[in-house]
């Protein structure tokens, strides 16, 4: 079982490192949370099932000056290589433990499900059949069908970067082309659509700032010019242009960052499609400089370099 | 030549209208005379092209489609390949002629007359008859025996046939005459 | 707050089409501003001393004065504002001048964007904060780029005022385009024989170090502290060791070389001394031709030289200075030939070009000053000249006049006389331009003493007929065609810019024209200066000019230098980035981006780490600042709250 | 060897005074293996008249025709006179240039033209599409004795910016493809000069003075044949060389060959299939001239031998002499 | 006022010190007439130019917002436009996906010995904000 033989790889790092990440039990049956070990006998908590869905990376950078280990997925890892071409972490202060992951779940696409009753219990069979208990009965879901969309279109299960990986290999069967479907679909809708999709979803917006909490490249966190005087970009006004600011300055301060682990919309609790803005920015940055976030540890985020002579962008004519 | 009142004798709006028709910019020209330098008509011209274009400056419209020069360019196009300030100059020649032709003010009767034939040859046939309009032209404008020195010669070597070829289609290139000719009236 | 708006008139420049009068009273309505005048001339005497009373009667912390580009006055009202006691960053500019007056036709629409620009620059000012200059320490050693008269010039002036300079020449010898001229207009002094004593003056004089036949591989620094790549080109000859016997050149067998110096008139040999007044009188092989290098095997010049000075293995050299400042005095080019195809476009011998010409009537030239046409060495008895061969000519992309070529065309017909007495020139000419000193009357001694033909027109086209070449021009002022049957035809081809001025300016960091002339910071008032601070020009580099212009422009960059020396420090523009410590996250993208490696990391006593700017090595461009996430870098006088407030007040209104 | 299609326009003077130059050129394209369709039903294109008129009428005159390719769809209409061709550059840069001008067009037209078409001269398909190293593959026959003064006339290529083809002022490609043939031409100054036939019959004196100067030029620069590439050229130069002759009392007596004539002949094709009979002025002398390429060489090979049989001067590799070195 | 603003739309500029400020003076000093609607920020250069400020103009009021820096390589800071140039870029393509038609943003570069190049640019520039018409007036009334 995964779960035994994570216990073991992380027993055999143990005594190189200050702190182990992974994941445990959350307050209920549904909810897996992050748990941070310093003492071997801590290692017993630990799970690994579909519920383990948060990108345990996001702490790194925080802790760079410790010795870390920590439990990634593919999509997470991604988050790592990321840090790397920015200089963020010390690599050699990681070790990074690997699982092939074949998806995850979206907790809440399984409340809608089971119509929001309280979950009883949850198990997961071998073939991504998921049996959920509540009050009302049983029910049984497929993994594919209470995935986060990310999962749907994952090209990277098996994490790029890895120091042990715990379980064998596995190749993505998801088409590339697949990756940005939606935001190509998006673009078919005529700018009054788009702006007013936009404006229906900003509007919603409440400025918790969870989404940026969660994103493992938003590294300002108390300096972030969101809530800053000095520079003053943005009132605290709840006005749209101000919501909508809020969101292109996230979206902008990403643009050719994100590595697309859908943390921010986890983290919604409005359900604003937060990432999608970042999504197309990586779109144009892969037909621009042909440059995928997180993939390789050599490449330079594409805003932070140039090319003298840029063959793919055209002088503008009015 | 007698003094030009530049005050109350000059046609703003003839320059406007040359223009507009031809495209071109006439106070691009410096008057170097490079035109005038390259035109091989230039001898047989009252007035040298760098004149007309100083006339053309001036607003001498009366000048100017009075003149011969116009119709004695042959649009050989050297004047536009050399004009250092890329004027199209034998297209405003082209654009005076038309003029000229419109205001019914042509100096030079027997090259319109020879333009006019060789129209009238293409609106009947379509296509052109050689020498029905040497013909043609000889009546009409009186100088029965032009180049009848040739014909011997263009016969004796079967270089003419003695029918026009007339085209299926003659009445589509005549209805181009057609159209444009209504089109110009309802202009006028 | 306390801001106070002058509004100028500048005579009837904005006040003819701007109501600057409704200016003043819609900008006393905005928020903090407490004073609003109108005033003739702002930056006059007493328009200035208008601005010191007003801030002291009014006890203003902020000005604005609304007026013309703040690259006209920026600075000078700037000074006004520190004599008054404020700190000369609490000050801004309206540009309601270039940008509102003299572009808008419509005065009500004119005065309603000029009430907005100065809305702007007051929530500027109110953003402002007050800058100090640091101040650091200047290199006094100048470097002087390009070996022309005007280079020469400034190299001796600086060199005689005590300062260290270099002199990179990219040619074989100093000299330039002078030392190739027989004669100079309007004195006919003999071009050598006064250019030849600067040249060995620039030779001898121990503060200036020559580098010839070296070229400017790369510049970096700042002024007072530049960095310079100087690339000493390989020229197989040891010149320690050479002593300009001229013995290799003599025996050299490969005789069909192309002659740079003479422009092709004749062949020189693949080894070769330039010139005979050359400085330094230094040999040079030209692997082009060179039998050693083509053929592999020859190595007569090293067997004959008597001091074994000959190395076919001679590489590059790239020798790294410092310097302060830099005058650039790179010349100009003629255009060629080929692109006149109505002249022959180089097909046909007898048509060559005035400095060609000017080769065959040197007397150390090819010829050894004899007037013979190229094509049979027999001597012209008709000589045609043709102005503006290329000038001013559009449909080729040179509008400009080149400046000097009527000047030397009057010169040559009038030496053609000289040395032909039974010659007959004609000169076709659209206009004679002739202002200088004693100039004109210069031409029209040409036509009245020596007899040449003016012809007012444009020659269309030159061809052979026999062993003449037809000249087919136009007298547009007889108002006919005319013909010459010449000898010989001279064109005055037009003044370029050099090819290399572009990637010369991009390595300078200055400005070029779409003809790739330098740009001077103002075409009146700042002709020598670049807005390149501690960059400067001279000669034909920036525009065509003549010899005295040239001197004049070497002499006044010359000067420059001086007074930019006469200091020991330099004061730094307080305009540069800085980091708020607080917000810093340490994520150092700023080092990433920044051009000028101005931007190191910094690890504090609590052990977080930041970014920090080395002041005097920011050039102020403010890359870190919009690639900042968390605005913890700040370009001062423009940082994000001032460029907000600029935003917001067009937008938010 | 070249694949595609053309459309071929021979237009009136070509069917007439110069059936010669069309039963040259077709012989030659033949002969070079091009592939070529006549658009139906042509009609003239409207030529230097039309202009005097009206640009739009002028240009719906070409147009016509133009939209006759299009439809038979092919894109690339070989136009041996440059009158015509000029005609149909004329048309289409106008239209492509403005659309305004397009539609003003298109309304004196049944059909519509879209500009699809690109018109380019004999010489021009020749030199570009063709090259010159078929063109001289081809070829059978030499043409000793034989100096050609390459003509262009004025509109061959000018105004550049229509004709986009070759040099405006000293143009190449005539003298390339006649050198190709191994046919020695001349320096001829007078390449572009203006002839004057637009005048022929209503400007005699003014004609024949024009006319004198471009073959005494011809005959200046060596040639004793001038070559040419537009029927109004030829019929000018030749049908008039007698006229030339009386007004000016010269007594020129130059063939003036179509410049596929020449290649013709040098591609061994019968002086009949290239209607050198129609020439006024006599060419029997280069007809009677030819020989096989294999011919030539024996001839070549001969006088060398006969040269090398003389001493040949010595040729000393000498040191550099000294140079004046003042 | 409500006359005037109701024939001009809001349109902000950003030019370079170097450049493109300057060719905008050169514009003026050669009289060279141009629509008024266009405001002028003026920053050291363009890659100053964060694109949020555009951002934040088209967000709060602007029609059109247009950047202008020194040509590639000419830089007076050697590389500041070939940043800027990504960015904008960027930003141009990123526009529509917000529903911002991305004609209201256009970025050039224009020398300061061009000020032929910058009459065209200001004046087809306001021209084409000017068929797009205004950005906000289907939007909420800004405050």
């Amino acid at each position: 079982m995964i779960s035994q033989r994570l216990r073991e790889a992380i027993a055999g790092v143990f005594s190189e490192v200050d702190v182990a990440l992974a994941y445990q039990q959350g307050f209920d049956k549904l909810h897996a949370t992050p748990c941070f070990m310093t003492m071997p006998e801590e290692i017993n908590k630990l799970i690994w099932n579909p519920l383990c869905v948060h990108n345990l990376t996001s702490y790194l950078p925080s802790l760079k000056k410790k010795k870390v280990a920590v439990v990634v997925k593919g999509c997470d890892s991604r988050t790592i290589v990321q840090f790397m071409q920015e200089g963020l972490i010390n690599r050699e202060n990681v070790v990074i433990i690997g699982i092939p992951c074949n998806g995850v779940i979206s907790v809440n696409k399984v409340l809608h499900e089971t119509n929001h009753e309280p979950i009883e219990d949850i198990t997961f069979g071998e073939n991504g059949e998921i049996t959920v208990k509540t009050l009302k009965g049983e029910k049984t879901l497929l993994l594919s069908d209470v995935c986060p969309d990310k999962c749907k279109t994952c090209q990277y299960p098996t994490p790029i970067v890895y120091d042990r990986l715990v379980g064998d290999p596995i190749t993505s069967d998801k088409s590339p082309d697949s990756v940005y479907a939606d935001i190509k679909e998006f673009e078919n809708k005529t700018l009054e659509e788009r702006l007013q999709y936009w404006e229906q979803e900003f509007d919603r917006c409440i400025r918790c700032y969870a989404c940026r909490n969660a994103c493992p490249m938003c590294i300002c966190q108390d300096s972030c010019i969101a809530e800053t005087r000095d520079p003053h970009w943005i009132s605290q006004r709840a006005t749209l242009s101000e919501k909508f600011m809020f969101h292109m300055i996230h979206a902008l301060h990403l643009a050719g960052r994100c590595v697309e682990c859908g943390e921010c919309e986890r983290a919604c609790p409005m359900g604003i499609p937060v990432n999608k803005l970042k999504r197309k920015i990586n779109l144009d940055m892969k037909e621009l400089f042909g440059y995928e976030p997180g993939i390789d540890p050599e490449d330079k985020p594409p805003l932070y370099t140039f090319k003298v002579d840029e063959v793919t962008i055209k002088e503008h004519k009015i | 030549m007698d003094a030009i009142n530049l005050s109350s004798n000059v046609d703003w709006n003839f320059i406007e209208e040359v223009a507009k028709e031809s495209g071109q910019n006439p106070s691009l020209c410096y008057q170097c005379g490079n035109c005038t330098a390259g035109c091989p008509y230039t001898q047989y011209f009252d007035y040298p092209v760098s004149q007309v274009m100083r006339l053309l400056q001036a607003g001498q419209k009366d000048t100017i489609l009075n003149s011969k020069s116009i119709w004695l360019c042959a649009t050989c196009e050297t004047c536009t390949t050399r004009c250092p300030c890329e004027i199209d100059v034998a297209h405003i020649m082209d654009t005076l002629r038309i003029i000229a032709r419109r205001e019914n003010r042509v100096s030079e009767k027997d090259i319109k007359l020879f333009y006019d034939t060789f129209l009238d040859s293409m609106k009947q046939f379509g296509r052109i008859y050689e020498v029905g309009i040497l013909l043609a032209y000889n009546l009409k404008s009186g100088h029965f025996l032009a180049d009848s020195d040739l014909g011997p010669k263009v016969m004796s070597h079967g270089k003419i046939h003695f029918f026009p070829k007339k085209i299926k289609g003659r009445d589509k290139v005549a209805k181009i005459f057609e159209r444009f000719q209504d089109k110009a009236k309802k202009h006028d | 707050m306390r801001v106070g708006v002058f509004i100028c008139h500048c005579g009837n420049n904005i006040a003819g089409t701007v109501d600057v009068a409704k200016v003043a009273e819609e900008t006393r309505k905005l928020p903090g501003v407490v004073y609003a005048t109108t005033y003739m001339y702002t930056c006059s005497e007493p328009g200035q001393e208008e601005i010191k009373k007003a801030i002291k009667n009014e006890n203003l912390d902020r000005v604005v004065v609304s007026a013309c580009s703040p690259r006209m006055h920026e600075l000078t009202f700037r000074r006004t504002v520190e004599k008054a006691g404020l700190n000369r960053y609490f000050f801004e500019m309206a540009n309601i001048r270039e940008h509102v007056s003299w572009i808008g036709e419509n005065k009500e629409l004119n005065t309603n964007k000029a009430i907005e620009a100065v809305r702007m620059a007051v929530e500027k000012v109110k953003q402002n904060k007050p800058l100090y200059s640091s101040s650091f320490k200047i290199n006094k050693r100048v470097l002087v780029i390009g070996g022309g008269v005007a280079g020469m010039q400034a190299a001796l002036d600086c060199a005689d005022g005590g300062l260290e300079v270099l002199l990179v020449e990219k040619s074989p010898s100093v000299g330039g385009m002078m030392a190739r001229l027989d004669k100079t207009f309007p004195t006919i002094d003999c071009s050598i024989c006064i250019l030849g004593p600067k040249m060995v003056d620039v030779a001898q004089h121990d503060k200036i170090k020559l580098y010839a036949y070296s070229e400017i591989d790369e510049i970096k620094g700042y002024v007072g502290n530049y960095q310079i790549k100087i690339r000493k080109k390989a020229t197989y000859v040891d010149w320690t060791k050479c002593t300009g016997c001229g013995t290799c050149m003599e025996k050299c067998p490969s005789k069909n070389s192309y002659d740079h110096f003479n422009f092709g008139v004749a062949p020189t040999r693949a080894i070769n001394i330039p010139f005979p007044q050359a400085i330094p009188k230094k040999a040079k092989i030209d692997p082009d031709y060179c039998r050693q290098f083509v053929k592999g095997k020859c190595g007569v010049c090293a067997k004959v030289c008597p001091t074994k000075a000959i190395d076919y293995e001679m590489q590059d050299e790239v020798i790294t200075e410092e310097v302060g400042a830099i005058i650039v005095s790179t010349g100009y080019s003629l255009i060629d030939i080929e692109r006149l195809p109505e002249y022959g476009g180089g097909r046909y011998p007898d048509v060559i070009t005035g400095i060609q010409y000017e080769r065959i009537l040197n007397a150390s030239g090819p010829t050894s000053g004899h007037i013979v046409r190229p094509s049979d060495h027999v001597e012209p008895k008709t000589v045609v000249f043709v102005a503006c061969a290329g000038s001013r000519d559009k449909s080729i992309g040179i509008p400009y006049c080149s400046n000097f070529c009527c000047m030397y065309i009057a010169k040559q017909a009038i030496l053609t006389k000289d040395h032909v007495p039974d010659s007959q020139s004609y000169v076709f000419y659209m206009d004679i331009r002739s202002p200088g000193k004693g100039y004109d009357e210069f031409t029209r001694r040409a036509q009245e003493e020596y007899g040449v033909k003016y012809i007012r027109g444009r020659v269309s086209r030159i061809y052979p007929k026999g062993n003449k070449m037809i000249v087919k021009g136009a007298d547009t002022l007889l108002g006919t065609q005319v013909e010459v049957e010449a000898d010989l035809v001279v064109l005055g081809t037009a003044v370029i810019s050099n090819s290399d001025a572009g990637h010369m300016a991009e390595k300078l960091h200055i400005s070029y024209d779409t003809f790739g002339f330098y740009v001077e910071s103002h075409p009146k008032l700042r002709p020598v200066e670049t807005n390149t601070s501690g960059v400067f020009l001279a000669g034909a580099c920036q525009g065509p000019k003549d010899i005295p212009a040239s001197v004049c422009q070497g002499s006044a960059a010359a000067s420059k230098v001086q007074a930019l020396f006469s200091k020991d420090m330099l004061e730094s523009d307080p305009a540069v980035a800085k980091v708020n410590i607080n917000a810093c996250v340490g994520c150092l993208k700023c080092v990433k981006t920044c051009p000028f490696q101005a931007i190191k990391e910094k690890e504090l006593r609590d052990g977080r780490v930041v970014a920090d700017v080395i002041e005097t090595v920011c050039a102020g461009c403010g890359v870190c600042t919009s690639t900042c996430p968390c605005g913890a870098i700040q370009l001062q006088h423009f940082t994000d709250n001032q460029l907000l407030a600029e935003v917001n007040a067009i937008c938010l209104t | 060897m070249i694949e595609r299609e053309y459309a071929y326009y021979s237009g009136c003077s070509l069917e007439g005074t110069a059936s010669e130059y069309d039963a040259s050129m077709r012989a030659v394209l033949k002969e070079l293996d091009v592939n070529f369709r006549e658009p139906d039903d042509w009609s003239c294109c409207g030529s230097t008249p039309a202009h005097t008129v009206n640009h739009v009428f002028a240009a719906a005159l070409a147009a016509r025709n133009l939209a006759l390719v299009e439809k038979i769809g092919l894109n690339t209409i070989i136009t041996p006179c440059p009158s015509c061709m000029m005609a149909f550059k004329k048309a289409q840069h106008g239209m492509t240039k403005s659309e305004s001008f397009k539609n003003e067009v298109n309304e004196l037209l049944d059909e519509p033209y879209e500009c699809g078409v690109e018109s380019k001269s004999a010489l021009q398909v020749m030199y570009e599409d063709i090259g010159l190293d078929a063109v001289s593959q081809r070829v059978t026959h030499a043409l000793p004795g034989l100096k050609v003064a390459p003509y262009y006339g004025c509109i061959l290529n000018r105004p550049p910016e229509v004709a986009k083809f070759d040099d405006p002022e000293n143009p190449i490609s005539m003298d390339k493809i006649l050198l190709s043939a191994g046919v020695e031409v001349s320096d001829f100054a007078f390449k572009l000069e203006c002839c004057g036939a637009a005048f022929g019959v209503v400007k005699r004196e003014m004609v024949n003075q024009l006319t004198y100067k471009v073959l005494s030029m011809a005959l200046d620069s060596g040639a004793n044949c001038i070559a040419v590439a537009c029927p109004l050229c030829q019929q000018n130069l030749d049908l008039r060389q007698g006229q030339v002759n009386s007004t000016t009392g010269s007594s020129f007596n130059i063939p003036i060959l179509y410049f596929t004539q020449i290649i013709g002949l040098t591609y061994g094709l019968s002086p009949k299939a290239l209607g050198m009979d129609k020439l006024i002025v006599s060419a029997e002398q280069i007809i009677r001239s030819r020989v096989t390429v294999e011919e030539m060489k024996k001839r070549t090979e001969s006088e060398a031998q006969v040269k090398a049989k003389k001493p040949e001067k010595k040729t000393v590799i000498e040191e550099a002499k000294p140079e004046e070195n003042e | 006022m409500s006359d005037v603003a109701a024939r001009e739309l809001r349109i902000v500029g950003f030019l370079c010190n170097w450049c493109s400020y300057g060719g905008a003076d050169t514009a003026g000093v050669s009289r060279f007439k141009q629509p008024t609607d266009l405001r002028i920020i003026r920053v050291p250069c363009s890659g100053r130019v964060d694109p949020l400020f555009i951002v934040k103009a088209l967000l709060n009021g602007a029609d059109g917002v247009l950047v202008s820096g020194c040509h590639p390589r000419d830089c007076h800071y050697t590389d500041g436009n070939f940043y800027a140039r990504r960015r904008l870029e960027m930003l141009k393509r990123l526009l529509p996906f917000l529903g911002i038609d991305e004609r209201r943003f256009h970025y050039t570069w224009i020398s300061a010995s061009e000020g032929g190049k910058w009459q065209q640019t200001v004046t087809d520039f306001t021209k084409r904000v000017h068929e797009l018409g205004p950005l906000h007036a289907k939007k909420e009334a800004t405050p």
